[in-house]
């Protein structure tokens, strides 16, 4: 291609350069091709873990244990189909300089795994748990993907809302008690990350988010105290505990 | 030339597709009209008028709904495989018509409008023009806001056993949504808001329970 | 799973809607899955468009054949790997519902085949042309692909951007009568589109881009202007038409 | 408990980043702030002052350059693999940096400043801290904006050959920005601007040879 | 020449025009500060001060608001024919006379205040200056917004036939708007706010009633 | 009763009013879609057909248009004094019929088309259905948004007389408006812009005239 | 000569306000990082931590909010006269105290903390460094903001006079409020959004009465 | 009590801010006329009316704005310490000002209108109402936008020394700017684009200098 451009003497300066770009290209194409591989795999990441999501939703104090095992059957499929196919991707700096591509399906999948484990054990699963179970996806070859804060932290505003969903079907189904603890849980997170946000790399995401979960956060307020008033005209009137009222009347539908 | 040949052509199609449109949004317009009819009708369930009667009034209207969507089919059917190009310009009011008789069918039978009822019952052919799946459960999730008030209103005129009845439907519709795979859509935005038509009957339930009202349900063993 | 809920006498209704909710259900898991794939393909068609185009951009008079060939083999590949998927993908009404997951691509593909065939001969490759050049990727099973109306002005559209920047470039490389050329050609089209753009579907995207197009005609003019007025001098200082100044100074250094 | 402590934990690891960021932002200003001083350095050789006096002055600061990239490699160092987590808070510094650079160099050697000669003068080790491709190529852009600028006054102050000699680098720098796959993105926007710079040196260029003021360069082939 | 005799005469008009409207804007302020000087009186019956007392303070109000209507008209009526030509400039404040009036009106007679009722109170001429329909209409709107808060802070002190009351008052309204074929404007996103106001109203009477708490209404069977 | 009489009214004189509304907006619609027209064989202008021609072309439609503005005053003045009311429904129509007239008649007169004359080609009686003076003073600034590019495609085909026309044309017309006291809205906006059509002018007519391509207009040194 | 001693005083001006500026900066940050912090203490209020308890945490910031404005105050009396110049930089960052302080002293009191209460609190000498009127009204009105959701979680834990307390407090704020005569402004904004907390506050005070559940302050018929 | 006195007392006081402002914002727009009708003279110099002609009727209304602004300094003279509260009132018309006084100062001697000098002219005394410095700054920028402007439409009238004067004008004055340390704020924007001024002035004295056309200061050897 030099001959094309008549390739006289004092070229050499602009043959030098000629190769050099050659090698920015190079650099270039291979970036976008990567970038390209990973989110398209951050989509799937996202796809999976919202089916997960869904199907915590269908759990009901009957089938508890069924549903959970197979969501997290189907977790550990998304860490080793999708995010498997991160770690093969992302090396060295590419962690933070491909972050924004493959962001949006690690924050589902964190959203996804805390709601699992919340459902499973009342806690919060922490970034060091779930860090340690992408451990096993390691190739001798690869670098360890780790998630980090602030995916973490991004992904766990999303979780108040599905608990807060969770919340409002469970005191339909008169599981009070558990509406209680997810309405403390994520009362707790919300106070927590009320401290945490404003420090985050860049805030104006998370705070938005924060606006949502205090939404979030007083409809499960708001329903506990609706099933509370209501509650408390139960025994002035019939003076007897009774424990066939005491959670509320759905509870004879789904014995 | 070719080139003003080819825009010359494609403005004649836009503009078959304009008149098409209107043509679409006069019958929907009509739609509409109708629904808001056959709504102000069935609104009188909450004064209480007796259900046979009400239902009857309603139900008149449904022959002028067939009409209507077998001429919408018709224009529909004038351009093979475009049923989703003009879907936005009527669906709401598709919505609204699925609303509107699976809450009279409830009225009469107590149970859902199944999505195949909903198209028989308007004349709908579904190899040719169907109804929607999306529009079908949207419109189900508008009936079921309905419930709520019709119970409260059900039970400020002293029927008491309205409220368990609604209930183990609602239980029942609401379970059967959520084996559903919802994306971030309109429609988990609707279902999102049965939840609350949950509560609220059961509320009202609760309340008509403790107060001893209401009648023989709880001893046949509800449900 | 009825079993669970009790089961008693009176749940056949209930248990007919449970069957034809599972049937909804599988509906909108394959309706999703599907738009998932639609989507892919329309990224990498987009993504691969992209790539035609800026090999166009390289074009100058000495490689045409060269580059433009490429480049129409590019286009030929973008339409046998992934244009294919799409027609795998859609399916009678499938066309129109699905219309918004593929549309991106298919107006970057416009956008591609109508800048090559452009500049190999200087007209508006049709939609009928473009639509013919899809159905060789026909198998009997599968109903063609027939690119929209709306796609193909919305590519259209975005085609006279790129036409602006070639413009723009064959001008410093001394070919004045193409850049004229385009010119005219940009004009015309954006000419037909005035008439045509508030007709569109959805017109409020493309009135966005006629704003642009009609900034890249007058970009375009203005160059013409430019040059044009500079070149009015050239005459009455040397009188004489010395074919060496003629287009511009920048002539000699690519021959 | 365990949720507070790992709130906590979170707030002191985000913390300790801000007090990095905030001293990764002490850097960056004083990085602006040297190429300020650099810039207006450069600034003369539009008034016409014998280059070699103008980039004696420049030069002066490139060690303070390379004092504070080292400053800023240090830090960047402290938290292996997240160089680009950082990157938004300098990267526009940096290039500013490499067209201050490359414009220097270019006045220097009339070539372009190279991606791995601009790490050398700046010291970076590009397996640890090196300048990030983009990063450079938009800086160059941004020399190749100053070049229009450079030969209209260079020309008004008589120096006729100037516009020959740029013309021929830009040409060459533009053709080898082609070669680029280059996304919907900044560089793209910078890149298309380059067009023009190059216009407006070749109508220079075409004003000057018109009116027969280019000395020898047409005479020895012209490239 | 003649342009100059057209931008001249043009400048004068506009001038004319401005000042027009300046002295609306006035009269248009003190509209508003009157009513929100009426709607501070009102608002004593949410925290049960005696009806006719507030009533006495806000009617105090009505001859100032009649002067400046009639001011207002006065200079309306200098451009015949261009009434709507203004109109934006105080169709708010018209709005909220009218839903004040309204709910004084319904606070004293239980009825709604009617269009010509309005007209007559403001000492309107509905031919030369009258009140704008939809204007009363979204007044009405507006004046339906305050029942809700007015039933539940009523029944909060005990005034149990209070949600009865309200209730038939609003289904009835109700029912006269859905008599209108309203387009989809902003008349018509009042109107359906008013479906909450019905709701919550119906949600107290059911509180009330399921309570036993109402007197004697329910004994006559009437609703 | 009254109540439900006031409402019947009002559903007729809503309805009434709709209709109304619709008529003028399917007026407007071909009004629109007419200057469409006009507009693409203004646009020729730039690709140099010759000036008769192309006026020849778009004078076809002033018939047209006169046409629909009688069929839109007859719609009006149903309603006397209403004009206003409906005003908002057509009047950026109505802007782009003055800026395409004003246009045209610059084009073959040089001179600004003057309020009057404007009315006088669309068949307007100022008395009864008149152009509004600020519809006309908008049309006007969209016209002068043309000129720029006009003056450059003119240029370009070597019409080297043209700025010097338009640039005192467009100082006047400028000046012109700078007599009125504009208020802070859309028409002073518009105006605003208009400045930077001038300058674009006052630039194209130095490329020009520091080329000594102006022909003898340079001679009597006037501007 | 002039013109360069001018620019040389214009830069240490300049330089002198930004330093000030920054350290202003750096203060108003360590204000809002320490109203974070007691926020996150007074959140424990919603989980029905004892008051006590909750109060203690929190008042052990006010001493470091003390000595915070006492730098600022220190900062800003540096340059007379200028107070409202900088006064942007932390006026948000006041506002939000004045929430929180007032929140605390009405859990303490039941009462409004006065203007010059939270002078005092603060250290505030008015005369030098006051708290800006405004910014104490805004900061009130934030305060308001938290109660509905306070009253909601104590009816929750079984405390049911808290929305009688609550409601009689915010209706005689927002009657105090009511007699300012508030501008179009941000304060007017904040301001109307109290009426509905006004609102679910009496919906919440509603609930409880209807169902029997406050105790004696029904039997005294007050309110 | 205490908490209605507190009210009152911010009654009164809001109304008091509230009344100031107003005065304020009457002189402002006063001024703000006043600037109109000056830049309207000015305007003249682009149609190369002489220049002692045009700043003598400019100059006629710089006594009106001493008078206003003396009667602004009253105001706010009335609450000592406040002028920065109310500055965002009047700023933009300082700025305005400030612009057309150093335009008006440049077209008669040459050189840049100091800050001191620009005080003098208002009769502004710097120790009670002063000219902020930033405000002086960003006025001089807006009459460095006038000038590219002015060059071309001066060596369109054969003025060919016009340009070389200019560019040695702006050249020390965007010097001097380089000066300050400009925080990222519209004074900073602002200057930002004196850039493009220079470079226009910079290419117009490029054309009349490639072209022969500058006279004898060619021959002196400056610039
Ligand atoms: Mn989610
Ligand atoms: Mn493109």
């Amino acid at each position: 291609s030099d001959a094309a451009t008549g390739g006289d003497s004092e070229s050499s300066s602009s043959s030098l350069m000629k190769e050099a770009f050659s090698q920015y290209a190079q650099y270039l194409n291979d970036l976008n091709d990567k970038r390209e591989r990973v989110v398209k795999a951050s989509r799937d990441i996202t796809m999976n873990s919202k089916k997960v999501i869904f199907q915590v939703h269908r759990l009901n104090k009957y089938n508890k244990g069924e549903v959970l095992e197979k969501a997290e059957k189907d977790l550990a499929a998304v860490r080793e189909q999708h995010i498997l196919r991160l770690v093969q991707e992302l090396q060295g700096t590419d962690f933070w300089k491909l972050r924004r591509a493959y962001s949006p399906g690690v924050q589902e999948y964190v959203e996804a795994a805390t709601l699992c484990n919340f459902c499973k054990g009342g806690t919060l699963l922490n970034l060091d748990e779930i860090n340690a179970t992408l451990l096993p996806l390691n190739d001798p070859s690869f670098e360890p993907l780790q998630i980090n804060v602030l995916d973490y932290l991004l992904g766990l505003a999303d979780l108040t809302g599905e608990l807060m969903r969770l919340a409002i079907g469970r005191i339909s189904d008169g599981e009070l008690e558990l509406a209680e603890k997810i309405c403390k849980f994520v009362r707790e997170i919300y106070r927590m990350l009320t401290v945490i946000a404003p420090e985050m790399d860049d805030s104006s995401d998370m705070k938005t988010k924060m606006d949502t979960m205090l939404q979030s956060v007083m409809k499960i307020e708001n329903a506990c105290f609706s099933v509370h008033v209501r509650g408390s005209e139960y025994v002035p009137l019939l003076g007897s505990a009774d424990p066939s009222y005491s959670l509320l009347g759905v509870s004879d539908f789904d014995q | 030339e070719k080139l003003e040949k080819q825009f010359e052509d494609f403005r004649n199609q836009l503009e078959d597709y304009g008149t098409l449109r209107e043509r679409i949004r006069t019958v929907a317009t009509e739609i509409e009209s109708t629904t808001r009819l056959m709504y102000s009708y069935l609104l009188l369930v909450h004064q209480t008028r007796p259900i046979p009667e009400v239902l009857e009034k309603a139900k008149g209207q449904i022959n002028v709904l067939r009409e209507l969507f077998s001429r919408l089919a018709e224009i529909i059917l004038e351009c093979p495989g475009q049923y989703y190009r003009y879907h936005g310009d009527w669906r709401s009011e598709m919505q609204t018509v699925v609303s509107l008789l699976a809450f009279m069918h409830w009225l009469e039978t107590g149970t859902l409008l199944l999505h195949t009822e909903a198209e028989e019952k308007l004349g709908l052919n579904s190899s040719e023009f169907g109804l929607d799946v999306e529009d079908y459960l949207i419109g189900i999730c508008f009936m079921s806001n309905e419930l709520p008030r019709y119970v409260v209103n059900q039970v400020t005129t002293g029927d008491y056993d309205c409220p368990c009845k609604v209930l183990k439907f609602l239980t029942d519709l609401h379970a059967s949504f959520r084996m559903l795979n919802l994306r971030n859509d309109f429609l988990r935005k609707k279902f999102d808001g049965m939840k609350y038509d949950l509560r609220r009957v059961e509320e009202v339930y609760y309340d008509v329970k403790i107060r001893g009202l209401a009648t023989n349900e709880g001893s046949n063993g509800d449900k």
